[in-house]
């Protein structure tokens, strides 16, 4: 039963995603819906918005800077965490 | 604001009041304690007879705040059938409160049984002066779990398992109370009693509601199979409390299905839908288990609970049948039964708070000990029986009297047979006091007066109030019931 | 019917390919005892995810999306910048991970999931 | 007269600054203290001062960096996302007092401030996305920050159970973060407004993308809010955690990802989209056997943590069941339900463990007696589970009220009966903790009461049981208008 259950779940899961990548748009489509929305708009105006040429680097230094807060928040909160769980009173530190 | 200042807010209002402040003043004095935990039936019971006149001369007293927890609001009322069960419960709660001084002297954590006798009185009345079946619910839940702080008060490994079950179906009774309100309020859109009910069509929901609330009112009320806690919880609880219990509390039961009957479904509808069987049925059974199994009691106050269930099932009796003549014996039945068995238990309590004889074969000659305490129980038990010019065979009478209008015989040869048992558990006992030979350990103090008088005064009062109330010209209470069964019946106030 | 299925499911094969590795990882996850190895599953399907996420952001014949002159045709930037800050998160939660995995070994004396398990449940009782 | 413009934001800023600045205050640990309260108070005024706007003005939307929606990230403040952020404001608060106040259970005191800190921002921040990656990126910070609140516990039951749960949220995580990669694919935006509006279109050329897309976020966020058979990690993380950080996660971190759920839904798939699938029978399904089961192993437990753990995996039951069934009051009624629990099960675990410090007992049937002993805080728990059991007067018995009546406004009187059950199940398990407390023999008499500071947080807490008990209307617009959003 143990050895049985993973491989059903796994047999279900597998099944579904295949048949999912069946319907997806076709790899490097280019005019597939995900760059029908914002992408135009990044590509377009980044370099006057922001002066970058790198439009990445635009997006992640801010237009999306908000994300990169959180993401860097999070650096510190695992740092945090680790320094905390592994903390063992004052004498050690 | 003054609408708050009307009798019967006041009525249910200044208990919870009082339970606040005897809690607080409870332990710098005891004599105000005790004078306030008697105030508090006294003032219930003084409010609703100043509207006395008001309701006799045929007006409704009705209050309402209608958005309390939207979308419920809560309301109080008064009518001829509130009007005589809270003249009752007020009373028979003051007479006990004033026993209650007396005897809880032996007893422990006397600091909290008074401030929650007083809730739960506040509940009690507020059961039954709701003017709506969610009111009725918020105080009925209000009164159930303050009721178990009174049956564990003695906190022996008995009553904790006696209290424990008595609490979880309590809730589950509650809870189907729960359920039912709210389908109601789903079928209808509201709630408010009303002359001749509201619900118009009784759809699959209505008849789970009906269902629900059968079983919510039936584990109150002790109907069989719904009765298990009641055997156990009465005997372990302290005499006072029992007798509120039998006396007062499972009247809410009978006094709910009586509302759902006729201000929310309509005895039409419900004849119409045939749920009287289940009542009637219901009934039958718990008549003849109640009396069949008290006569195999040996424990006082076992009996006395088992006796309680079977005239719960009169009373069930009586509503079920759906004939004006029966539903006023179940309506005088309340008020009865009410006196009847909380002087039964107050005079049992009586006994085992000075000789601490809790089994019957212990009883032998007590009457000689104990005139009073025994006449006062005598004349009870007779009235349990049903024998003439007493209260108890008023009731029987009216009930039988329904059953025949009902063109039903076969209740009335029930009635008799559970009249028969009565005799046979009571009969028995009252010869043995009263006559038997005291066993051993004579030449104790007898020269003590029997009781204190805030203990025999109660007593005294109820057994008059037994003997004598159908010899007055006009019987008051069944007066009331008359009215409160017409007006039931005709669909107004 | 099941011949255009494969014809897609080839035409997808990136996306085909992070899903297979997706489910190994999660086939790691579920059959593996020991901690690090769960770590390391745990990491394969985020990996999985990610490629699948940048992935559709390739468009045929984009280029870096460096606006130089000259360039007209670009990948969608969107997934790659997103997919940064997934790496992040990732690092960040594989780092405390292990973390906990050094602290169990102290108190446990084992990596064994289940060794861990066992143990803390004779305790319990 | 200034403005509101920028408060949503700077609820999240000041946690965050304050998260930053708090670790460096080692040596200073009264200024430490003072600022972890000070930025739990400024945030709660300014989450009433929000609240009240998105009352009278409607919907607040925060371009971020000032980059409008499709370009920037919006934080879009809705009545929903209002009033779980006062929720979170306000009990966070009372947490923060007791986690200064109350006797040290971890070592690292300061870090243990600067992560509930972050845990708190990254709360609110979920609640006000209005972005699905930003909304992923705070899911992230507040995982990461629930599971390291247990782990500064340090003891081997607490960092065995922070790391099963720190795996099963990553894969969680996992499987939101997929689900995000496959809405994207088939919309080109991140957006959640732009999402809905685009998918309107596109979802009917790609069903299966939709289904699976919902069906990993529906087990993602499950897990990490304990939707029954995903709950396996919930009982011990809860109770092996320091006392505030179980109030902290029972309360609620667990609901937040409930009402991440939720957002998405109809934010960015539209109720009839999210419930078009097979999802709503799923959820009313799964939230009936959390319901159960929650109770059922409940009322197996002796001790008294576990208990209340397994009591939340039965009232995370409730409020998914309020949110599938979508009838008005039913979702009113898990509306409420998120502030109610939030209050109760905080109290519950609060005044736990001062129980559990001031006595060292952590068994029901240890407690014996120790009601006279500790009067106001046993009176706190006798409310607290009352109200769990749903008793009128008591808060729990307005969500109860809701959702029962939403249940037969459903047409499924099934529900309204399960709901009632569980009602009962919760008596048979919450009251023999006061009856032990109260009735029977006295067994600690040496037992005493914590200082005063220790008890605020409990008397404020039992007061608002009361409060919401007694008059619930206060908050009823907030309440109603979130249910609009939800139902409409």
């Amino acid at each position: 039963m143990k050895k049985v259950l993973p491989v059903l779940v796994l047999a279900a899961i597998g099944m579904l995603l295949v048949l999912t990548v069946a319907e997806m748009p076709t790899f490097g489509d280019g005019q597939a819906p995900a760059h029908r929305g914002v992408m135009d708009k990044y590509l377009r105006d980044s370099a006057q918005d922001t002066g970058a040429i790198n439009t990445i680097a635009a997006i992640i230094l801010d237009y999306r800077a908000y994300d990169t807060l959180g993401e860097a928040t999070v650096l510190f909160v695992a740092v945090l965490a680790v320094s905390a769980a592994l903390y063992q009173g004052e004498h050690h530190a | 604001m003054f609408m708050f200042l009307q009798t019967p807010v006041l009525a249910v209002i200044i208990p919870m009041v009082l339970f606040a402040v005897i809690y607080l003043v409870e332990r710098r004095s005891w004599r105000l304690r005790n004078a306030l935990a008697v105030l508090a039936p006294l003032i219930s019971f003084l409010l609703l007879l100043g509207s006395y006149p008001q309701v006799i001369a045929g007006e409704r007293v009705f209050i309402e705040f209608p958005a309390i927890l939207p979308p419920l609001g809560m309301s109080f009322s008064i009518d001829y059938l509130s009007l005589l069960v809270g003249l009752v419960v007020s009373f028979v709660w003051l007479l006990v409160t004033i026993y209650a001084t007396e005897y809880m002297v032996k007893e422990h954590a006397k600091n909290r049984y008074y401030p929650f006798s007083t809730l739960t009185l506040a509940g009690t009345m507020g059961v039954i002066l709701s003017g709506d079946l969610f009111t009725f619910f918020l105080f009925f839940e209000l009164m159930s779990l303050s009721a178990y702080v009174l049956i564990v008060h003695e906190e022996t490994p008995e009553a904790m398992r006696a209290g424990y079950k008595y609490l979880v179906l309590t809730i589950a009774g509650g809870l189907a109370l729960f359920f039912a309100t709210i389908a109601v309020f789903e079928i209808a859109g509201t709630v408010s009693f009303a002359p001749g009910g509201f619900i118009a069509e009784v759809s699959g929901l209505a008849i789970m509601a009906f269902y629900a609330f059968l079983i919510g009112f039936g584990i109150k009320a002790g109907i069989v199979p719904l009765h298990v806690w009641l055997p156990e919880a009465h005997p372990v609880a302290p005499s006072p409390a029992s007798a509120l219990l039998s006396g007062v509390m499972l009247k809410t039961g009978a006094y709910g299905m009586i509302r759902v009957v006729f201000n929310v479904f309509g005895y039409e509808g419900i004849r119409g839908a045939g749920l009287d069987n289940s009542m009637l049925v219901l009934a039958a059974i718990t008549i003849f288990l109640g009396s069949a199994v008290a006569i195999s009691q040996e424990d006082i106050k076992r009996r006395l609970a088992y006796s309680s269930v079977g005239q719960m099932g009169y009373i069930l009796l009586g509503i079920g049948l759906l004939q004006e003549r029966a539903l006023i014996g179940a309506i005088f039945h309340i008020f009865a039964h009410a006196v009847m068995k909380s002087s039964l238990f107050l005079a049992a309590g009586a006994v085992i708070h000075k000789t601490g004889k809790r089994r019957i074969s212990e009883w032998n000659g007590l009457g000689q000990e104990m005139t009073v305490t025994m006449l006062v129980f005598t004349v009870a038990a007779l009235s349990m029986v049903g024998i003439p010019p007493l209260v108890g065979f008023v009731s029987k009478w009216e009930l039988a009297l329904g059953s025949l209008d009902a063109g039903n015989w076969g209740f009335v040869l029930l009635l008799l047979l559970s009249s028969m048992m009565n005799f046979i558990y009571y009969f028995p006992l009252i010869q043995n006091t009263l006559f038997g030979k005291q066993q051993a350990a004579e030449g104790q103090a007898s020269n003590s007066p029997e009781l204190p008088w805030k203990m025999l005064a109660p007593m005294v009062v109820l057994a008059l109030i037994i003997v004598l109330i159908d010899l007055f010209p006009q019987n008051p209470a069944l007066d009331l019931a008359k009215r409160a069964a017409g007006a039931l019946f005709l669909g107004v106030h | 019917m099941s011949m255009e299925i494969l014809e897609r499911l080839y035409g997808n094969i990136y996306y085909l390919t992070s899903v297979i590795l997706f489910v190994i990882g999660f086939h790691t996850m579920l059959t593996h005892r020991n901690l690090i190895k769960k770590l390391m599953a745990l990491n394969i399907m985020d990996t999985a995810i990610f490629l699948f996420f940048v992935a559709i952001g390739y468009r045929q014949g984009g280029q870096a999306p460096i606006l130089l002159p000259g360039v007209t045709s670009f990948v969608n930037p969107v997934p790659s910048a997103l997919i940064l800050t997934g790496i992040v998160i990732s690092v960040s939660f594989t780092a405390f991970a292990l973390a906990l995995v050094v602290l169990l070994y102290k108190h446990y004396g084992t990596l064994d999931s289940d060794e861990i398990i066992a143990i803390r449940g004779k305790k319990h009782v | 007269m200034f403005s509101l413009t920028h408060a949503p934001i700077l609820m999240v800023v000041i946690l965050l600054t304050a998260a930053f600045i708090v670790p460096l205050l080692r040596k200073h640990l009264l200024v430490a203290k003072a600022l972890f309260l000070g930025a739990g108070l400024l945030v709660t005024i300014l989450s009433f001062l929000v609240a009240w706007n998105v009352l009278e003005n409607g919907t607040m939307v925060y371009n971020v960096g000032g980059w409008a929606a499709p370009h920037g990230i919006a934080l879009v403040v809705d009545a929903f996302a209002a009033y779980v952020s006062l929720v979170i404001s306000v009990i966070s608060l009372v947490i923060f007092w007791f986690a200064v106040f109350a006797p040290r259970e971890v070592k690292h005191e300061v870090g243990y401030y600067a992560l509930i800190l972050l845990l708190t921002a990254a709360m609110h921040g979920i609640v006000m996305a209005g972005d699905i990656f930003n909304l992923f990126v705070f899911v992230e910070i507040s995982s990461l920050a629930a599971v390291a609140i247990i782990a500064v516990k340090g003891t081997k039951e607490s960092i065995e159970a922070s790391f099963r749960y720190l795996i099963l949220s990553a894969l969680g995580s996992g499987g939101l973060l997929f689900s995000i990669a496959l809405l994207f694919m088939v919309t080109g935006h991140l957006n959640m407004d732009l999402m809905r509006q685009t998918l309107e279109v596109t979802a009917g050329q790609y069903p299966l993308n939709v289904l699976t897309a919902l069906a990993f976020m529906v087990v993602g966020l499950g897990v990490k809010s304990a939707l029954f058979p995903l709950h396996i990690w919930l009982p011990d993380a809860h109770a092996n955690a320091p006392t505030a950080s179980s109030a902290l996660l029972s309360g609620l971190v667990v609901k937040v990802y409930i009402v991440a759920l939720m957002r998405i839904a109809y934010m960015t798939l539209g109720m009839e989209l999210f419930y078009l699938l097979p999802i709503r029978q799923i959820l009313l399904v799964m939230a009936s056997l959390a319901i159960v089961a929650g109770s059922v192993f409940a009322i197996v437990q002796d001790n008294i943590k576990r208990l209340l753990a397994f009591s939340t995996v039965a009232q995370v039951g409730y409020i998914f069941l309020g949110f599938s069934l979508l009838s008005a009051r039913a979702v009113e009624g898990a509306v409420w339900h998120i502030l109610i629990h939030a209050i109760m099960k905080t109290l519950l675990f609060l005044a736990v463990g001062v129980v559990i410090h001031q006595s060292g007992y952590k068994k029901i049937s240890q407690l014996h007696g120790l009601g006279r002993r500790m009067p106001l805080t046993f009176a706190c728990i006798t409310l607290g589970a009352l109200s769990m059991v749903g008793i009128p007067g008591t808060a729990g018995f307005i969500s109860k009220l809701y959702l029962a009546l939403g249940a037969l406004d459903a047409g499924q009187a099934i529900f309204a009966v399960l709901i009632l059950l569980s009602s009962l199940l919760s008596a048979v398990y919450y009251f023999p903790l006061i009856i032990t407390a109260y009735f029977g023999h006295d067994a600690s008499p040496t037992v005493v009461e914590p200082s005063l500071a220790v008890q605020l947080p409990l008397v404020v807490l039992a007061i608002a049981v009361l409060f919401y008990g007694l008059m619930p209307s206060i908050l009823l617009p907030l309440v109603r208008q979130t249910a609009l959003l939800i139902t409409r």
